[in-house]
């Protein structure tokens, strides 16, 4: 449903997302504009059917170098154990040290803001928890009776990796990718909220929520639409990460 | 070609554990030690409870670990000195079935899959002729051609063994390791898979060294029997002599504590008390005396030899 | 000897995925005064879901006692309000499992554990209490019981959680002992020590044993009496010496065979072709007819009844005529 | 277990040693001159060359690490460039702040989500569940910067009962811990329900059942003191998230704590090439002005695009 919104937003968005009528300044909703418009007369309605667009381009971009990037080290380092898997861990604890989103706001830091930049400070924040969590399913599934088989029938490293510990380790990676797109989501908005992330003028969410602050009195629904659009799709993730856990990993099911 | 097919002498194998808070790094004695022999066509049964150590002497044949000392020749080649490299051809010959029916069988594999791909590594079929290798053997060990494509799960535990044997023989081993292959299952289908490595031994030549703590199950199925006691054989011997007239106080205590299956023969006298020490800290001289009926002084000074006696049994105590 | 417990046409159910699998499907059996009375059968028989049932601890949901009677001395237990109920449990009758591992809560001491139980069913005092509890340890031959009792359970071995658990058990001498598989997770050499340990106190103490098992050496060595259970249902019930030495039904014949003895050869082990069947879809008639090799006409159709063939023996079997109910 | 504690301790010296590496670059790659910041634009070139001299910037970056980890150790980090007070000062204060809402926050939680779970678990599937479950879930999705707006525009400004801003006293932290212990209470609430029904599963409650235990007795003495021992180590998750998400609410509320130095941090140092730039702002009322109730007790709140006291 998001996605679609958001790969649909030409068409569904009834008005230009950037061009505001000035006349129209922090108008209440009305039939015609749905959610109102913003202190910029912009149809509030285009700009959250846009910042779906935007919000989606940042999860998948994020979601998937954290993907990549943490299965192989968790891989690697849950395998070889012995050095490989403590120099990879401590290099983990590192980034785990800054607690919170500090990490993603010192990447920031460093890189300065814009879209790009977001999405590979989310992406770099969540390299950990697909780290820890690829390396736990290998460190258990490499004690496991097949693969002792596997290696008694000559397997070779890299076919033990990829046949046997990779395909087993799906359902926790699978389930951990919907929820990290919502916790990215998260992140990212909470960003471009501190002025961080995504510059407005673009329809990002949690720089339309930033904006809006100062009308929080007088235009309460410039801040309300935005924030009830990330949470819609952030819980919209987390109710199908969960259901993919229980239908995944029977063993939390009651 | 030497009448003997597996020979190992002195084979070691220490854990390194860190233990409790302090993190201290003691070594497990898991294995501290061992020889014996198995000819061709032969079952050695490798009996103990648990902890003794018999499931690493599997494995270490096997170099799923590597051994801290000692040798393990094969077919007159000492397998221990090869590098991973060259032992991996040679992998072939000597395979291994496992305990649990339910974590050895990769569950994203079919069985197909599971049974092809120690004949694929080992080139001994093209992928256009693995199902019919595969569904010939799955044939010998009981199962339907027909159940090739099917998943692990959809079998039952006794099934699923079975997928297991046709796995180990795929490569046409001569030597099997079969390490408590029965032990997860029923009676009635223990009974089943029993009968079909009894078989099988027969079709395919095989040589088993059959590791397992019930005495019931070692009896049936070995030619050989060899007792482990805390990471070292206490005695060796034919199946016959070792039944009708154990040497070792251990022996005669672990076939004594085994309850009869005669309910008017009862038997009231425990002759073990107490635990197994731990292989962390062995006793001194003969392991066993802290729990020996017959200890002698002698016995917590001086560790008995695991030798020959003029009968061809082996034991190692020092009363005999 | 009069007759201690008493189970009655006892239905239970659990609802998985929808279905609804019978893992008890009308049990009937008594346990006397004194004596040790055995359960045996395969994984999956019903005879764990038997000892949760007495005490009324199936898990509900998906678990439930659809009908039948538990008649305990003079009281009805399944109409007992819950209050009642739980003054029976531990005190009245306890029970031991399978897993000395997992049994023992890991976060308390032995004798606090003890001593909690005690408490509750003899109303001693907190120190009077731990002195029972040490008496207790002390009974089940644990050396050094005091420093036993300050001890967690992590830090004994499984021979010796298996002590405490009985101990624990004991410690408000009950009527009733249900030991489901007490030495099942325990090498051969400590369940000697634990099966003669369990035959001592029994003795000392004139406490009943419901031992479930499915070791028949442990029943012959044990059990009075025994029944023998297939999918949720008793096929046979007999002495120990009749069950063993003259067993009828075709499935306790057929399990008899199997087993390989540690005592003495067999050439060829007897096999029971197939499996155990799915406890949502049984099979019409007896049970065992897929798998039994001597079915003929009534066995696919009819369900057969236990019938007495012989002092105490009972058989649900076609072949001894158990058309008609008893 | 001294062997045990050093090795710990070893084991904290490559994180360190990352950990400083990662601050020391942060400073370093942070665009514009530094010297050129500290002196002032339009300063004079030999001015700013004495400044590069003073602060060491013309010396190799190595022997600046160096320097500014031994400082560091020595808990001096430096002066601040924007008023010229030992930052260690700042930090200390700021910090002092942050946790003190943090502990707010995570007591809160801990409180609400305990509770919720242990009563969730006991009574699975029953309507309290449910609720609590589906809070839970709003817990975790909701954005701490549009709670924290929603929790002001409800209780500040159309309820009135609290501050919307400001610092000092217990009732200026209540709505900014709400905000920021939400979350923390959703993943608490769900981890003690899942950790509490694992346990009631587990053999020696059965073994506490058959021996006639009161359920309470079962749940609240047996139960309760296993499930807690996962749930301990979220706590200090959740504990480092706050520090996180206090970025977030300290921003939305304006509160003087460490997460609002460190973005105002960023941006003063941004400052100078946002100007360079000439990049209007994408608003064109600077926050703050609207927010009568929110007015901050230093009488300035952080406007992101045009820092009021630059440099």
């Amino acid at each position: 449903m998001f996605v679609l919104v958001a790969l649909l937003a030409p068409l569904l968005a009834p008005y230009d997302p950037n061009e505001g009528e000035l006349g129209q300044r922090l108008k209440p909703p009305s039939a015609e504009h749905w959610l109102g418009t913003d202190a910029l007369g912009r149809d509030i309605l285009s700009r959250v059917i846009y910042g779906a667009q935007v919000s989606l381009q940042i999860q998948l971009v994020a979601v998937l170098i954290a993907l990549v990037l943490g299965t192989l080290l968790g891989m690697f380092g849950g395998y070889y154990g012995g050095v490989t898997d403590n120099l990879i861990m401590r290099f983990m604890d590192i980034l785990l040290a800054f607690p919170g989103i500090f990490l993603a706001i010192a990447i920031i830091a460093v890189l300065g803001p814009g879209l790009l930049n977001l999405m590979l400070a989310a992406g770099i924040y969540s390299v950990p928890q697909f780290a820890r969590i690829v390396r736990g399913s290998i460190l258990s599934l490499k004690e496991k009776e097949f693969v002792e088989a596997a290696r008694a029938a000559g397997e070779s490293d890299a076919a033990i990796l990829f046949r046997y510990l990779l395909p087993n380790s799906m359902a926790p990676i699978i389930i951990q990718t919907t929820l990290r797109m919502a916790t990215v989501l998260l992140t990212a908005s909470g960003l471009s909220f501190l002025g961080l992330g995504v510059q407005p003028p673009r329809a990002e969410w949690g720089a339309m929520l930033s904006t809006a602050r100062p009308y929080l009195i007088t235009a309460p629904h410039v801040a309300t639409f935005p924030g009830l659009a990330i949470m819609l799709v952030v819980m919209g993730f987390n109710l199908f990460g969960d259901g993919l856990r229980d239908s995944l990993d029977p063993r939390l099911k009651d | 070609m030497s009448a003997l097919l597996l020979e190992v002498e002195g084979l070691t194998k220490h854990f390194a554990v860190t233990r409790g808070m302090a993190r201290e790094k003691v070594f497990v004695r898991a294995v501290d030690g061992v020889d014996f022999a198995i000819a061709r066509g032969e079952t050695l049964g490798l009996v103990g409870e648990s902890g003794c150590g018999k499931t690493t002497v599997g494995r270490l044949i096997l170099r799923l670990i590597e051994p801290t000392g000692g040798a393990v020749r094969f077919d007159g080649r000492e397998l221990t000195a090869l590098d991973r490299k060259r032992l991996q051809p040679l992998r072939r010959s000597f395979q291994i079935i496992f305990q649990d029916p339910f974590a050895s069988l990769n569950p994203r594999m079919t069985v197909s899959e599971i049974v092809g791909r120690p004949m694929e590594i080992h080139g001994l079929t093209r992928r256009a002729e693995r199902d019919e290798k595969v569904g010939e053997l799955l044939a010998a060990v009981g199962l339907r051609r027909e159940q090739l494509a099917r998943y692990p799960h959809e079998f039952s535990g006794g099934q699923r063994q079975r997928i297991g044997i046709a796995r180990a023989l795929a490569t046409r081993p001569q030597l099997v390791v079969a390490d408590e292959p029965t032990s997860a299952l029923d009676v009635s289908v223990q009974a089943q898979i029993l009968n079909l490595m009894k078989d099988l031994q027969g079709r395919f030549g095989l040589t088993y060294l059959f590791i397992s703590h019930n005495i019931g199950v070692i009896r049936h199925i070995s030619d050989r029997v060899a007792v482990m006691y805390l990471g070292k054989i206490v005695e060796m011997a034919g199946k016959g002599a070792l039944f009708s007239k154990p040497l070792h106080p251990y022996t005669q205590a672990l076939l004594a504590a085994v309850p009869s299956l005669d309910p008017r023969r009862r038997q009231e006298e425990v002759l073990l008390e107490g635990d197994v020490p731990s292989p962390v800290n062995p006793p001194p001289g003969c392991r066993f005396h802290t729990r020996c009926r017959f200890a002698l002084p002698r016995c917590s000074r001086e560790e008995p030899e695991f030798r020959p006696r003029a009968d061809g049994r082996w034991v190692a105590c020092h009363l005999y | 000897m009069g007759t201690l417990l008493r189970v009655d046409d006892l239905h239970t159910h659990f609802l998985s995925a929808g279905k609804v699998v019978k893992a008890l499907d009308g049990i009937s059996f008594e346990i006397r005064e004194g004596e040790v009375f055995g359960v045996v059968g395969e994984t999956g028989c019903g005879k764990s879901v038997t000892a949760l049932s007495i005490l009324r601890l199936i898990p509900f949901p998906p678990g439930r006692i659809v009908s039948g009677a538990i008649r305990f001395r003079e009281t009805e237990l399944l109409a007992l309000p819950p209050d009642r109920m739980r003054a029976v449990r531990g005190k009245e009758i306890s029970m031991i499992f399978q897993e000395p591992m997992t049994s023992l809560n890991p976060v308390f001491r032995v004798g606090e554990q003890m001593r909690e139980v005690i408490m509750l069913h003899q109303g001693l005092g907190k120190s009077e209490a731990l002195e029972a509890a040490v008496r207790m340890l002390e009974r089940v031959r644990i050396p050094e019981a005091r420093k036993v009792a300050g001890q967690y359970p992590h830090q004994l071995s499984g021979g010796m959680r298996q002590r405490v658990m009985i101990a624990l058990e004991l410690s408000c001498r009950p009527a009733l002992l249900i030991a489901d598989e007490p030495t099942t997770a325990l090498d051969v050499t400590i369940q000697a020590q634990i099966l003669k340990l369990l035959n001592e106190l029994k003795r000392e103490m004139g406490t009943s044993i419901l031992l479930i098992t499915h070791d028949l050496g442990v029943v012959a060595q044990m059990c009075d009496r025994v029944a023998v259970m297939y999918a949720g249902s008793i096929v046979e019930e007999a002495g120990v010496a009749a069950i063993f030495e003259n067993p009828r039904h075709p499935y306790t014949q057929g399990l008899w065979g199997a087993i390989p003895l540690a005592h003495d050869e067999k050439p060829t082990l007897a096999v029971i072709p197939g499996a155990v069947p799915d406890l949502s879809r049984l099979p019409e008639g007896c049970k065992f007819h897929p798998r039994c090799g001597r079915r003929f006409a009534p066995c696919d159709r009819i369900r057969p009844q236990m019938t007495a063939v012989g002092d105490g023996h009972r058989v649900a079997c076609h072949l001894y005529g158990g058309g008609e109910p008893s | 277990m001294f062997r045990y504690i050093l090795k710990r301790l070893a084991m904290l010296i490559p994180v360190l040693f990352g950990v400083s590496l990662v601050s020391f670059s942060l400073l370093q790659i942070v665009p514009g001159d530094p010297a050129v910041l500290l002196a002032g634009e339009d300063a004079n070139p030999d001015f700013i060359e004495a400044v590069r001299k003073e602060y060491g910037f013309d010396q190799p970056l190595t022997v600046q690490y160096v320097r500014f980890v031994s400082r560091a150790v020595q808990g001096d980090f430096g002066v601040s460039i924007r008023n010229r007070e030992p930052v260690i000062n700042l930090l200390k204060q700021r910090f002092a702040f942050t946790i003190q809402l943090s502990f707010l926050s995570i007591l809160i939680a801990a409180f609400i989500g305990l509770i919720a779970g242990v009563i969730s678990a006991t009574r699975q599937y029953s309507i309290f569940d449910n609720l609590s479950m589906v809070g839970a879930l709003f817990g975790i999705s909701m954005p701490i910067f549009w709670l924290g707006l929603l929790l002001m525009l409800v209780f500040s400004v159309h309820l009135r009962w609290l501050p919307a801003g400001g610092s000092g006293e217990l009732r200026h932290l209540i709505l900014p811990a709400v905000a920021l212990g939400a979350a923390s209470a959703a993943v608490i609430a769900r981890m003690t329900r899942a950790s509490m029904l694992e346990v009631i599963r587990q053999d020696y409650i059965r073994t506490a059942r058959a021996n006639g235990l009161r359920e309470w007795v079962v749940i609240y003495k047996h139960a309760l003191k296993n499930a807690m021992i996962p749930v301990i180590t979220v706590f200090g998750l959740e504990f480092g998230y706050m520090l996180g998400g206090a970025v977030l609410t300290e921003t939305v509320f304006s509160l003087p704590g460490i997460g609002r130095l460190m973005v105002e941090g960023i941006f003063q140092r941004d400052y100078a090439v946002v100007q360079r730039l000439r990049r209007g702002p994408g608003v064109d009322d600077p926050g703050g002005r609207h927010l009568r109730a929110g007015e901050p007790a230093d009488g300035h709140c952080v406007c992101l695009f045009r820092p009021q006291n630059p440099l």
